[in-house]
């Protein structure tokens, strides 16, 4: 589905990424792990058209998208998470969502002044499928509050909303679980599940919880400096060596902590 | 008696706020002077006390100028209008509020050329002339002086314009050479770059149709530093003391011209004002004086505060035949027109009303010498 | 001979003008972009802020004159300058006491603290104007040229003459102290640090224990100090005008742009930019190349690349281009 | 509001209440278009003055009679200039898209260096021609002809063309450059409309355009409308006369601020609306829900000029004259930018309510000024020197007066008078 | 009395209440999780504590005095500091400039000594020290800004949410460094996701619902607490 060819990207002498190739199958949960400052979330910024690269190629379903913009993936499915959340803080959590489905004739000027009975007919699914994705998060309470308001998780699992408000083909998302109760990420991991299952949806996630990788993803990628450090299943990389000095840490610490 | 009946109203609609708020300080004093002069003689049409009513006209907005306007013709009732002080606000007031409500109107200052040829229906006048005249004389005075080439640089507004337009047109005219002209905008922070050129282009003299407190100053002030030129011509919004306080014998040998005549009525209008918080000889404070002077003295030919009867009276009094009238002796005049006389009102500026309705133009030639403006002649 | 002419005609026309102009514009520009920078808004009363001080040094001036005090060849007001600083700093500070500390709390929109700012423009203008009037003031006294157009010429012994005024030497070199120190002020001194931690996030100054009532109060202290510096070094230099600081402001925010905002280094940057691009890119090349060419040859036209009617819009293109090749100005400056 | 213009209406006179009535209005107008800009979008353009100008220009433009003699004299010479500058335009353009990219620059200077020269060729004496034909008189190409009201449209258009233009290149900045970008191009817009006087007269200022309503001196005249005028009880027909020009033009104005309106109202509570909040929240958030956040960008920065273009005919319009010198920052982009925000900015209404007070208050500070200072001197008597000191100054009240009142009005509204509806959801969802 | 004791909190951002008497208490030496959902109002009672919010009642004392009205920085030097969840770098200052700001009350001459200790700990700064923190990935910032609370030497540490988007290996380091610090006297007072790894160092966890405290026990006992473990850890 996603195929990554040799990408590279230079901040001012900065080698954020140096040299990655990869490709995401469709309809898989692929798992992107690493440590801090490997280069996944400048990764996916690349791959969603935020900057772009300083070489190399990015292909989707074969066509080359390397120099599109944001918004030009968008609509050919492609949907990003942020790290570090972008919620549009002036607007209610319900228009938060209510935003992002593509197309909206109400969103043209000339529906919006000469074919309203239109634009309300749409609108009104929009916001039959808001309420839905509202429910699915447990947000009911908040979802006329500001965005701007919410806590630091409530601002993720937006985040993660946004991403059901339409079919896209292939969903990026980065770190969706930081700072979510666990509880909660179980329910999330469930779904992400479903609709992987179910709608056929590819996903490509960040995260540096293992249970969490483990419970989703395969295969795992693991980054390391700007490069691909391994690849496989979660049981092969938790057990290579190198991961295991770069990212996760010595098993004799993790066990001190892990209760049996 | 006389006190009971109805004050009469001037408007001293001038631009208090904006670019030009420090040249009309004095001026509205002095149109205030002329307007007390008569009230205390108490001798206007069976002795109606005079006020003058202020209005902003802002010298650049429009907007503002026709609202002020509005405002002081329709709500305080004003029976004449010494104003605006600029060509631009002058001509906005003129189409909007003196013409669609016939009030008189004498302006002081507006200068350009183009009121005259303006549609005013009869109402509208000015104690100032048309810079098409200022220009024919500057050309003859370089011309007699054997002056071959100069540089020009005009304030960047209608008067300027209209004003350096006429120059070189007459200067040209009579074989002179304008070697650059170079437009300064006023109130700018500096002026090296429209020196660069000027000096660049040469010239004899540097022709500055500018502002004496504006952008004109920070020109001969720029020249002066860089040594760039060193003799000016200097046009009627140049001409004033406080030039050459500031510059002194720098100027020595730079000529001026500004309207004027050989009759004593400036220095008259001077020491009245002397002791009243402003100079009667600064740009424009005499024809603000006589654009009060002659409205009122047009009411008390006319007998009437009406604008529609007294405008044809206007240009009767300030032109012969009649007894010569200076400042200061505007009661006398108010005696004689009562008496049914016939005056000629020269006042500050000499004043001598032509079609269709703005001042001949009579102009003085000085030379700066000394650090002083000393009178060559007239013209 | 002859191209010793040239370049004594462009310094006196080109370099010395445009230096002593950029030093004014910049003196303007560093508090603009302090201000800019920490504050986090565009003080559109800055250029008033210039006036009052100048306003007030200028009446103490006078006063000093009448007294018969003068500290010549240098200017007087030099000698008035700490109290029109002082007052120039009152004032700050009692706008921002009465007016901008309530949007601080409030955390309002930094357009909100702009339009204020314009509120106490008007304030200030109103303040200064019937105190003062409009008119024109001038208060230089002491030596005025350094050495003068004609002195020049007869040392060199060229046909073209260099003019410096003491005033421009004075502005050139207050400028360059002051870069200086501000540039250590905030990169060295704790004060300096807690400024700049204070204008990248207000919160998090707090929680290390910056007090933001005091770094406020001394940026507002030092803008406020240069404003009234820069005024005075104008008024000196030119002569004071109070309807003058709402058009100097233009350039002063260009240049404060051009430079990078919240950059002192690069308010100067700016400064000399807008500064010589208006003098420059308009002057007449035609004497100039006179004196290069061969004898008894002139260029016809003026050689301009520009007229000078469009000089401002020199700076503004320029401007226009450097943003947009480079964003965030000259030296990287904050995108607010 | 109404009620303070009724009171005007009583107290000074009904002249001066639809006088500054008007330009409330017009005032207004501009509001509107400056709220599109940074209250939907949060465009920060201080180039609202640039606009204005050009709307003023196109009034000129479309209204004036052409001068005949200056096209005879130079219309062949202009025409060939604008060819020629068309020229260099399409070859800038072939030739971008056709040589290597290394060499692009290099061709399109010199392109445009040859350009340059080329049309200085046409051009240089075709100005000077046109300028030198009875130049304290006309001096420049003239109009159209057209009626004025003509004028208003095309202006939006014009500004709009112009917004497109400066838009394409200004528009990549972030905000406080963007808005030092349009300050400085709106002086530019200015300084061309100051400097090419074959083209508007430059400072000489045109006068006298026509006007879409009735002249005072002709309704003094009509039969009809002196029997209106003594149907109302007028006391001076005259005064009738040009109350009756400034409820032609109140009627004229009104209706184009409502049309105005109710698109403007309409786009912000649709979904469009909703989508410019979002990208003003978070461009890049935006960007990544497949917004385009550069056309949306342009296309209200476009609505914006567009409507400030058609306020700034109905301006020249109103005034009968184009006055460039009479465009200054302070009075066209500051006050404007009072009103939005003083009002409350992102709510139409706000700009509306904020045009009005501003305007209002610009006008009637003058009067009042003069009434405080005359009050508060009287104690002092006739010859005290302070007194007169005071009363000189009384003129400058209007600064004092426009900085307290903004300062009081912000402090009781930090948000504006009208603050824009943030913490609802948009109308639609609400009511489904 | 502890010797952070925040009893009784009520109050909220100007609309409702978010806190409901809401305690929560320290003592020297010792670990304090707080736990609980998203929107709790964990990050809310951590505010609290700071001083950042207009409580309605409750109060705050430390180390015995009450310092219930004082602002925010003068909390800092009467020994507290803070590691918001959002925002905690200065993003144009480098790396080794939010760590001076970070010792901006200490007059002592220690502080390079300090610096030195956080570059061992976070070996990634050291190598970043002279690049602005808003150029750093997630991960690096958030240990940039536990790096910056420790230059502060405080004797009370709050942290919210410092492990969030680390990767494994550092979070144990930080949490080893967290044990280390408090060993040496220092009182920390955490919200944490990783509730599992936190409650496990903790003396004492906090489950925070709705802004009110719903279970208060040791750190064994909560992760023992089978509903504890079902609703809020995860399982
Ligand atoms: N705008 C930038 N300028 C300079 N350097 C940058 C920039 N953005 C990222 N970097 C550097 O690139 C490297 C990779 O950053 P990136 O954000 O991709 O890491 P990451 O793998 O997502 O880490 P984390 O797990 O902590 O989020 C880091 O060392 C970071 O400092
Ligand atoms: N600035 C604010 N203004 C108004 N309400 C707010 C604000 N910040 C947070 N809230 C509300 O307060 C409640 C508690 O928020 P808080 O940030 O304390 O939660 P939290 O427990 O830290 O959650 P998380 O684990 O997601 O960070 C939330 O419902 C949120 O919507
Ligand atoms: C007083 C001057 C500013 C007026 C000028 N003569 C004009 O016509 O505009
Ligand atoms: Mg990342
Ligand atoms: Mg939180």
């Amino acid at each position: 589905m996603i195929r990554v060819e040799n990408i590279a990207k230079n901040f001012g002498g900065i080698q954020a990424v140096d040299g990655v190739s990869l490709s995401i199958e469709k309809g898989s949960i692929t798992g992107l792990i690493g440590p801090n400052g490997a280069g996944k979330t400048t990764l996916f910024n690349i791959i969603a058209g935020v900057f772009p690269p300083s070489s190399g190629k990015i292909f989707l379903d074969d066509e080359d998208v390397t120099h599109l913009e944001p918004h030009e993936l968008f609509h050919k499915g492609l949907l990003r998470t942020f790290q570090i959340a972008h919620e549009f803080s002036t607007l209610s959590v319900l228009d938060n969502l209510m935003v992002v489905p593509g197309n909206q004739p109400g969103e043209q000027l000339r529906h919006s002044w000469f074919n309203y009975s239109r634009v309300k007919e749409i609108e009104a699914q929009n916001y039959e499928r808001a309420l839905e994705v509202i429910d699915f998060l447990e947000i009911d309470h908040i979802k006329h509050e500001l965005a701007g308001n919410l806590s630091g998780g409530q601002k993720k699992l937006l985040e993660l909303g946004r991403t059901m408000m339409v079919e896209p083909k292939i969903v990026f998302l980065d770190e969706v679980g930081a700072g979510v109760n666990r509880t909660l990420l179980n329910t999330i991991a469930t779904s992400i599940k479903r609709l992987n299952e179910e709608r056929g949806y590819t996903f490509c996630l960040i995260e540096h919880d293992m249970d969490f990788i483990a419970s989703l993803c395969d295969p795992v990628i693991v980054m390391a400096e700007g490069k691909v450090l391994t690849e496989g299943t979660i049981e092969e990389v938790k057990n290579n060596e190198e991961v295991i000095e770069a990212y996760l840490g010595t098993g004799r610490k993790h066990e001190r902590k892990v209760p049996s | 008696g006389a006190s009971a009946q109805e004050q009469v109203k001037i408007g001293m609609l001038q631009g208090f706020t904006g670019p030009t708020e420090s040249l009309v300080k004095p001026m509205a004093l002095g149109g205030e002077l002329a307007i007390k002069e008569v009230s205390d003689s108490g001798l206007l049409l069976g002795g109606r006390e005079v006020v003058s009513v202020r209005g902003d006209s802002t010298c650049i907005d429009a907007a503002a100028a026709t609202a002020a306007a509005d405002r002081l013709v329709t709500s305080d009732g004003v029976h004449g209008i010494n104003g605006a002080t600029c060509s631009g606000a002058t001509t906005a007031i003129l189409n909007n509020v003196v013409r669609a409500n016939g009030i008189v109107m004498i302006s002081p200052s507006a200068t350009s050329p183009a009121l005259s040829e303006i549609e005013d229906d009869g109402y509208f006048f000015r104690t100032a002339p048309s810079d098409a005249r200022q220009g024919q004389i500057i050309a003859e005075i370089l011309d007699r002086r054997g002056i071959k080439s100069a540089a020009l640089t005009y304030t960047n507004n209608d008067y300027g314009k209209g004003l350096a337009d006429a120059i070189q047109a007459a200067y040209e005219a009579k074989g002179g050479k304008i070697t650059a002209v170079a437009a300064h905008e006023d109130g700018k922070a500096d002026y090296s770059a429209e020196i660069g050129t000027l000096a660049s282009a040469g010239g004899e003299v540097l022709i500055v149709a500018g502002y004496l407190d504006q952008g004109g100053k920070g020109i001969i002030q720029a020249s002066l530093d860089t040594g760039a030129f060193d003799k000016f011509v200097l046009p009627d919004g140049m001409v004033g003391e406080a030039l050459t306080d500031n510059f002194g014998d720098m100027l020595d040998g730079s000529i001026g011209t500004n309207p004027g005549t050989d009759s004593p009525g400036a220095s008259m209008l001077a020491e009245l004002a002397s002791g009243k918080g402003f100079k009667g000889d600064d740009p424009y404070v005499p024809e603000a004086y006589d654009a009060s002077a002659l409205l009122l003295l047009a009411m008390q030919s006319a007998g009437s505060t009406d604008s529609a009867v007294y405008k044809d009276h206007i240009l009767k009094v300030a032109n012969a035949p009649g007894e010569k009238i200076y400042p200061g002796e505007l009661a006398k005049a108010l005696q004689i027109l009562a008496d049914g006389g016939d005056i000629d009102y020269v006042g500050g500026t000499a004043l001598e009303l032509i079609e269709p309705g703005e001042s001949a133009g009579s102009f003085r030639e000085t030379e700066i010498k000394g650090g002083k403006w000393e009178t060559e002649m007239y013209h | 001979m002859e191209i010793l002419n040239a370049l004594a005609l462009f310094t006196n026309f080109v370099v010395v003008p445009a230096t002593a102009y950029g030093a004014q514009l910049a003196l303007g520009a560093l508090g603009v972009t302090l201000i800019f920078g920490i504050l986090r808004f565009a003080n559109f009363a800055h250029g008033e802020l210039m006036s009052f001080g100048t306003m007030i040094t200028i009446l103490v001036t006078w006063f000093l004159q009448n007294m018969g005090v003068s500290i010549a060849p240098f200017p007087t007001a030099l000698l008035a300058l700490p109290i029109g600083i002082l007052a120039a700093i009152s004032m700050a500070l009692v706008m921002d006491r009465m007016v901008f500390r309530f949007y601080r709390k409030q955390r309002s929109n930094p357009i909100v603290f702009a339009i204020v700012s314009v509120g106490v423009m008007f304030l200030i203008a109103g303040i200064i104007r019937i105190v003062i009037g409009p008119a024109d003031q001038s208060f230089a006294d002491g030596e005025r040229f350094i050495i003068g157009a004609i002195d020049s010429r007869r040392a060199l012994g060229l046909d073209e003459g260099i003019a410096i005024k003491q005033s421009q030497l004075i502005t050139v070199v207050v400028t360059a102290i002051v870069v200086a120190w501000l540039f250590w002020f905030l990169q060295k001194t704790r004060s300096g640090k807690a400024m700049r931690a204070y204008s990248d996030d207000e919160d998090l100054a707090l929680l290390s224990g910056i007090n933001p009532e005091r770094v406020v109060m001394i940026c507002w202290i030092i803008a406020a100090a240069l404003a009234a510096i820069a005024g005075t070094l104008y008024g000196l230099d030119k002569t004071y005008k109070p309807f003058i600081f709402l058009q100097i402001l233009l350039p002063i925010f260009a240049a404060t742009i051009l430079g990078g905002i919240g950059q002192p280094v690069g308010a100067i940057l700016g400064a000399f930019i807008v500064a010589f691009s208006e003098v420059t890119v308009t002057y007449a090349f035609k004497k100039f190349l006179t004196y290069l060419g061969p004898t008894d040859w002139a260029p016809d036209g003026l050689v301009q690349l520009l007229s000078t009617d469009y000089k401002f819009a020199v700076s503004f293109i320029i401007l226009v281009a450097v943003l947009l090749i480079r964003p965030t100005g000259i030296i990287r400056g904050k995108v607010i | 509001m109404c009620l303070v213009l009724i009171a005007i209406g009583f107290l000074q006179s009904w002249n001066v209440a639809f006088g500054i009535f008007n330009l409330c209005v017009i005032s207004a107008v501009m509001a509107l278009g400056v709220n599109m800009q940074w209250g939907y979008a949060g465009l920060f353009n201080v180039g609202v003055m640039g606009f204005t100008a050009l709307g003023g220009l196109t009034a000129v433009l479309v209204s004036m009679p052409p001068v005949g003699e200056a096209w005879a004299a130079a219309g062949g010479d202009i025409a060939l200039s604008l060819l020629s500058l068309a020229g260099t335009i399409i070859a800038v353009i072939y030739a971008r898209r056709f040589v290597h990219p290394a060499l692009k620059l290099p061709v399109t200077l010199v392109l445009l260096l040859a350009g340059y020269f080329l049309i200085g060729v046409f051009f240089g004496p075709a100005t000077d021609a046109i300028e030198s034909i009875d130049p304290a008189l006309s001096g420049y190409l003239g109009g159209a002809g057209l009626p004025v009201l003509v004028a208003w449209p095309l202006a939006g258009l014009v500004a709009a063309g112009g917004g497109w233009l400066i838009g394409r290149i200004a528009l990549g900045l972030r905000a406080d450059y963007l808005a030092i970008a349009t300050l400085g191009i709106s002086e530019i817009i200015i300084a061309i409309i100051k400097y090419e006087e074959w083209l508007s007269r430059g400072v000489k200022n045109v006068t006298g355009i026509p006007r879409p309503v009735p002249y005072e001196v002709d309704l003094i005249e009509s039969e009809w409308f002196i029997s209106l005028a003594n149907f109302f009880g007028a006391s001076e027909i005259s005064d009738a006369a040009s109350l009756f020009v400034k409820l032609c033009y109140a009627v004229l104005f009104v209706i184009v601020l409502a049309i105005i309106m109710w698109f403007a109202e309409r786009a912000l509570k649709s979904p469009w609306g909703r989508m410019m909040r979002a990208i003003r929240d978070n461009r890049d958030a935006a960007a990544a829900m497949g917004k385009d956040v550069k056309r949306r960008h342009l296309q209200t920065f476009v609505l914006g000029c567009a409507v400030c273009g058609v306020a700034g005919a109905m301006l020249t319009t109103l005034d009968g004259q184009l006055t460039p010198t009479s465009y200054i920052p302070l009075r066209y982009t500051f006050l404007i930018w009072v009103m939005v925000i003083l009002g409350g900015s992102g709510n139409n209404w706000g700009s509306i309510l904020g045009g009005f007070i501003i305007w209002f208050l610009w006008v009637e500070a003058e009067p009042f000024g003069n009434w405080f200072m005359s009050t508060i001197t009287a104690p002092l008597g006739e010859g005290s020197e302070l007194a007169q000191h005071l009363v000189a100054g009384a003129a400058y009240m209007r600064y004092l007066m426009m900085g307290a009142i903004l300062l009081i009005v912000m402090r009781f509204a930090p948000k504006g008078l009208i603050p824009e509806a943030t913490n609802r959801s948009t109308a639609m969802t609400r009511s489904s | 009395m502890s010797f952070l004791s925040a009893t009784g909190m009520t109050g909220g951002y100007g609309g409702s209440d978010i806190l409901h008497d809401c305690t929560i208490t320290v003592e020297k030496g010792e670990i304090a999780v707080v736990v609980g959902p998203n929107g709790a109002g964990k990050s809310t009672a951590m505010k609290a504590v700071f001083g950042m919010l207009n409580l309605r009642e409750g109060s705050v004392v430390l180390d015995g005095k009450d310092i219930t009205n004082l602002a925010p920085q003068e909390r800092v030097p009467e020994g507290m500091g803070f590691v918001p969840q959002n925002r905690n770098v200065f993003v144009s200052m480098t790396v080794e400039e939010n760590l001076d700001m970070g010792a901006f009350i200490r007059k002592d001459d220690k502080i390079e000594e300090t610096k030195q200790q956080i570059f061992d700990l976070f070996p990634i700064l050291g190598e970043k020290r002279n690049q602005p923190a808003g150029e750093l990935s997630g991960g690096q910032r958030q240990q940039v800004a536990v790096g910056r609370a420790l230059m502060t030497q405080p004797k009370l540490l709050m942290l919210d949410e410092p492990t969030a988007g680390v990767s494994p290996i550092v979070m144990d380091e930080l949490f080893d460094k967290i044990v280390e610090v408090a060993r040496t006297g220092v009182a920390i007072l955490m919200v944490e996701q990783n509730a599992r790894q936190a409650l496990e160092i903790a003396d004492h966890g906090f489950v925070l619902v709705q802004g009110r405290n719903r279970f208060t026990d040791t750190g064994e006992a909560l992760l023992a607490n089978e509903e504890v473990r079902r609703s809020f850890l995860g399982g």
